[in-house]
């Protein structure tokens, strides 16, 4: 069935069979699911049918009632886009993240007439955002079943019938020319040798040192090409700095991007008319405790007192005044008090991702003479 | 031609300093670019050089030759200098600082104020006026430079910077790209006006707003049109002969839109009208109705149209457009579902977003950038709360450079503080709360 | 013997553990301490040793003598090590990884999920019981991997450092420093009773307000104490014999305050009574007059004491502690001009930092510790519009830490994000405007 | 003179003649100044005579009417602390700010127990801090001006008297200790060699490395000592670790401090009510005046008109409705607008001081028998 192949290429309007979707069940937990009319999505809350989401709009809501509770549940039901298919990626594995993906992208100027070396090609979240936005996308990878997981999952998500090559490849020994008997996506039926000419190169290996100098075979000649290279350690990005500037690139920069998520929170109004409030509240009860037991002592009662003691409620028990709830019991933002809206950063962040180190290169600086 | 990857006439290109300042400039043939105290050249002497190339303006003998005038009205005229392209190994070398003695510290520096320079001003004009480059002039400089050895590497680094700035007559052509054009306006200081947008801001909204080139997007651009151009970048890739289908429908508050940055691009008027359409919120909130419309204005039928006498023609064709704008803005308001909205605008978002909102597809994203993160706050608390929302997040997004010199890493010491903030969140369709019955078994 | 320098006996430690993990242990002479699967040792092996100094727990024939218990009550109970001193030179050699091969990438890793371990754990557990030390046990276990040098070394280092964090029996006594006891606190993941605060925060925050060994400060600490502790620190120094005169007065909003971290700390209980006051907000704001007080109660003269019968003495000295006390809280609330008012609180800062910051003398900082930095805004807008207070400033720092070895180096890869923000500004005192007719010319 | 001695170290109530203020004009304009009661201090807006703030109160406002203009105009009178005169301080010099002094001090664990080494002193400032809180403080300066300008500041600034000493020394090549014949300002008359015995070391150096070697005959024997090591570069760094480990110091950490400074600001409060509404005005008048121009041309006047052509006030020069003022022209914060209460970063910040490298080492770790 052919139908997921546009789901990352093409805005979809209805949920049909065969597609591809993500489960949103919440922010940490988004699920890629084939949409199969026999089958059912399960959560820990209870069981949503696909034919209730089978020719729903993208972005329905699926309710369900629970099992035995009975209670309202329900997951959204989305088309997948490279940011959320992020998202929905165990986090163990490596991944460039959105922040750093789409900064590299912007600055490498990507667009309809990109064509992008990507190595490696790692999980192959970065592959899909490339995807999106450029004319070609060569990737590649060179551990085996890295490799042949992605080429799968790029296949299935329609992105080799539209612009993405994979290969098979170490690049640091064997460089970035695509020919006959690779292990790759390209069609090489009728080609010898694939004109990569690319003129944006991304670079996540452990050693782009090693792979630099491979590069001026394959880069467009005669325009201005942009490296990308990702490293953890500032040690990698001292050799690659070396590898550069000995290959000739200019316009060495590198850099970091640090990107923050903040929740939207609420902490409650506690003014200090309130707190004070409050301890006369608590001074007025001991005030009145120690003078009934100084009373009962003497063998005396007041007239309320008697009262409360005939309704079986003495005055000890009476509730305490607390302006602020018991503690953290009140629900954050609940209507009965007042709420100052805050922000609060996750509580881990990602302090550090990679270095980034950008270049660029014009091969030929021939001059072209105008021609109209 | 292509215009983009090489230096092309009638284009707008970026031009990059020794001063590192940039300058936006239209290359029109035949003409001169004067770059102040860096020299001036022939426009035609560049034209078919791939984009990003370096030159030199050289000012030798055959340069000379033209006279510079020194009285009457050319009297400050800068003369105009011989193009010549820098080799990038050539620019390593120079760049590299390992021909001068250098002290461990600055210890032996005693007046830290101020430098020791032989050389008086007017010995160095007219060096500048002898010399075939500026780094001659600079050589000399240091030459006669008396404390120059008892610099530290890194003292001796900011002074060449310094000189290199003055006296460099090295200048960079650059495709005028969104980042480019972006970099302009925040060089220029014009912060305030693009929103203390930053690359970084602007990159991650392009990614989180799921940007294609065939996708219906609904903006708000509040910085003269610098959201849109990133937007056309990245859908368009500055092709003016693309063929891919996607709009721009563009709100404005005003009565009438300003996407003045747009005349910087390399589309065509005719490109631009296809795909950015501008409304305002009066109209779009408000849109006539078809019968309203009709009332006013009906088309003519081709028969009666050739009846019409000449002097009639024109204003018939006025009214015809009036009319097909106010058809299009019936269709941008009632018709169509967006694949994004996207929001740069300092109106309360709290009042803005949800009813915008109200227009974009199930599952496509909205994007609202804001200089401060206390009104993306305020915005995420509520849609927070409107089912039709999932999951607004505030994202912050920063970019460090590096001092990239082998040996002397570390991050710049100091940069511009601000770069925006971004609320990102999915519009979806809430299903009323289902019967107690409804609950099916598989 | 010092106990800022040396381990002591009855003293408060933290003991850093190969997890990374915190504990705070009493030293009580005599007994042992255990570390759980990090083995037991006795407190008295370690006494008198430098503070800081890192141990090795032993087990070898000497300790194998004490019986373990296989079954009854002591089943599970940790047997009982030697102490070995470990050196710094050792340890370093230890933490190298120089005799391992490795790969250059993990490409001949094919299962990325799980590694190959040809030991069983009960054969681990054997080697456990065998060993001198957790090193042994690693190296063993790294002979025994079938994959090990297919691993990059950054793979190894990793799995070296998991298996470490599992089999080193070494831990580090150290002096509870009031950042160590906030480390501590953290680890605990305490994060929101102590306000999300952090090194750097609290750091900056008593330099900016200017805490010195002489000063009497106006105080409120929602922590449980870790504020008060770190005023203490840096003003006493851990001294209990300290002669310096400093005061702090803490403000509480319940009944009674909640100062419980200090018991960790090493003041006597008469050099805490001396230092730190505890106050109710109530008793602060609207203290008792010398009129009521005298009315509940007159000090005796000393002829009058005399004459007391002993029954009656003891309600005597109870009610003149009262009284005593009386005379504090209106000495703190009308007396004292503070040195600075140093506020870690939830309760809304603009209607109690205005109040506080009366009590200030003039020229004297105040600083607010906030977990969100929205609440100091609200703050510093309204002393912005306070002439009695100068320059109103939000200051954040974060500290972060790199992955510091040699050859690896970068910040670490994920950290905890909060640390809180600070607000700084000045008491001062506002002039009436002067007399048009006041104008003097020098 | 010796009043301004204490300024440092005592709280002071009352500006007295000889004390050392600080005169804050404003956060950018923070001027020590002298107190004598003959001179006047002079700005932009105006004379203060010195008279004037003697006597008063610390943290008085002291205000004067401008010359000619007669304007209100005032400075606060302040006593110095370390923070203050830091910012106090031309921005041009090297100066170690306060987000970096204040956690290296606290992860020093400085207070009256420490005996600190500091190299070199440069500005002085970070001096002032350690002085405020520590037993002893012993900074080394290789430079001769400014050990000269350093310790006649520290003269003035009465540090030298409390627990101070500074010393002319290129640590690097000499080490740090201080004996006879030394340009120093510790009284060595009667003293051959001194023991500092320093607990915590602060090195502000181009090369740390040369100079971690000198430390152990110095620092305290059997407990912990810290040392700092502040440096811009990376590489740096690289060496000072490799220096620390070989010298035998562990529990080594490399970190950066980024302090962040937040104006509070206002951003006004547009609702799209208001702007449908100000659009609506435009349309309503736009059609106005087509309407009127077309009347005119048919030489037709409604009443309205012919009145207000009578008081001279034609309908097209009606003020046009603007909820939002007329644009930058509007005050911050000006009462008749809503407001919205927003942070705004410095608009240039410090991204980077120097990378903070830590470490620890026990000299001696001789078991000492109890003694109670």
């Amino acid at each position: 069935m052919s139908l997921t192949t546009s789901c990352f290429s093409e805005y979809k309007d209805i949920v049909q069979e065969g597609d591809l979707v993500l489960i949103w069940i919440s922010r940490d937990q988004i699920k890629p699911v084939k949409m199969d009319s026999e089958a059912s999505f399960n959560t820990r809350y209870g069981t949503f049918p696909h034919k209730d989401m089978i020719g729903k709009k993208y972005g329905s809501q699926i309710a369900i009632r629970t099992k035995g509770t009975n209670r309202f549940a329900f997951v959204h039901v989305l088309q997948p886009t490279p940011e959320l298919w992020t998202l929905s990626l165990p986090h163990r594995t490596q991944i460039v993240y959105t922040p750093d993906s789409s900064y590299i992208m912007q600055r490498l100027n990507c667009g309809p007439n990109s064509r992008v070396i990507e190595a490696g090609t790692g999980s192959g979240s970065f592959s899909h955002a490339f995807a999106r936005s450029v004319k070609k996308l060569f990737t590649f990878e060179f551990h085996q079943v890295r490799f042949e997981q992605a080429m799968q999952e790029f296949k299935e998500h329609g992105l080799l019938d539209e612009n993405v090559t994979i290969t098979h490849r170490d690049v640091c020994a064997d460089g970035f020319t695509i020919k006959s008997g690779d292990t790759t996506s390209f069609d090489l039926t009728n080609v010898q040798n694939v004109d990569l000419n690319a003129n944006a190169v991304f670079l996540d290996l452990p050693a782009p040192w090693e792979a630099i100098h491979h590069l001026d075979s394959v880069i467009a000649k005669g325009e201005k090409v942009g490296v990308c290279c990702f490293s953890p350690c500032i040690e990698q990005v001292d050799k690659t700095l070396e590898s550069l500037e000995k290959n000739g690139w200019t316009n060495i920069e590198m850099v970091e991007i640090q990107g923050r998520r903040y929740e939207s929170r609420r902490q409650m109004v506690r003014t200090l008319d309130d707190a004070l409030e409050r301890l006369k509240d608590i001074k007025r009860r001991k005030l009145a405790g120690m003078e009934r037991r100084k009373r009962q002592l003497e063998g005396l009662k007041t007239e309320e007192e008697k009262q409360d003691q005939n309704n079986g409620q003495p005055v000890t028990e009476k509730t305490q005044f607390n302006p602020f709830g018991k503690g953290e019991r009140v629900k954050e933002g609940d209507p009965n008090y007042q709420w100052k809206e805050v922000t609060k950063i996750e509580s881990e962040i990602k302090s550090h991702t990679s270095y980034l180190t950008f270049a660029f290169k014009i091969t030929d600086k021939t001059r072209v003479e105008e021609s109209k | 031609m292509d215009p983009l990857t090489k230096i092309c006439a009638d284009q707008y290109v970026v031009m990059r300093l020794p001063s590192d300042n940039c300058k936006l400039v239209e290359l029109k043939v035949d003409s001169s670019v004067s770059l102040g105290k860096f020299g001036a050249f022939n426009v035609n002497d560049i034209l078919g050089y791939p984009l990003g190339t370096k030159f030199e303006i050289c000012y030798d003998e055959d340069t000379a030759a033209e006279p510079i005038p020194t009285s009457g009205k050319f009297k400050n005229k800068i003369p105009i200098g011989r193009i010549r392209v820098l080799d990038d190994s050539t620019l390593i070398e120079e760049e590299k600082l390992n021909n001068f003695d250098s002290s461990e510290n600055n210890q032996d520096l005693i007046n830290m104020g101020s430098d020791i320079q032989k050389l008086t001003s007017d010995e160095i004009e007219e060096l500048k006026k002898q010399s075939v480059s500026g780094n001659e002039i600079i050589s000399k400089i240091i030459e006669s430079h008396g404390n120059f050895h008892k610099k530290t590497v890194y003292s001796q680094e900011k002074y060449l910077k310094r000189k290199k700035q003055k006296f460099d007559k090295i200048f960079t052509v650059d495709y005028l790209s969104s980042s480019a054009l972006l970099q302009y306006l925040i060089d220029k200081s014009d912060i305030q006006r693009i929103m203390d947008m930053s690359q970084e801001s602007l990159g991650m909204l392009l990614n989180l707003a799921n940007v294609r080139s065939n996708g219906t997007y609904l903006c708000m651009d509040e910085t003269g049109g610098l959201l849109v151009y990133f937007l056309l970048e990245r859908m368009f890739g500055g092709l003016n002969d693309s063929t891919d289908t996607g709009k721009i429908v563009v709100l404005h508050e005003n009565e009438h839109p300003n996407l003045d940055l747009l005349k910087f691009s390399n589309y065509s008027e005719k490109f631009i009208n296809e795909h950015v359409i501008t409304v305002s919120l009066l109209e779009f909130f408000e849109p006539p109705t078809m019968e309203e419309v009709e009332q006013r204005f009906a088309p003519l039928k081709k028969e009666q149209l050739y009846e019409l006498k000449s002097g009639k023609k024109n204003t018939y064709y006025r009214k015809l457009k009036w009319y097909h704008n106010q058809l299009e803005i019936m269709k941008v308001t009632n018709e169509i579902e967006y694949d994004a909205l996207i929001v740069a605008s300092t109106l309360q978002l709290t009042s803005l977003i949800p009813k915008l909102g109200e227009k974009v597809h199930g599952s496509r994203p909205i994007v609202c950038y804001s200089q401060f993160k206390e009104t993306l706050l305020e915005l995420s608390h509520q849609l927070y709360s409107d089912l039709r929302f999932l999951a607004p997040t505030i994202f912050e997004t920063r970019c460090r450079p590096y001092q990239s010199i082998r040996g002397r890493l570390h991050p710049v010491m100091t940069m511009r503080g601000g770069g925006g903030y971004l609320m990102w969140c999915q519009r979806v369709l809430p299903a009323s709360e289902p019967e107690v019955t409804n609950n099916i078994e598989v």
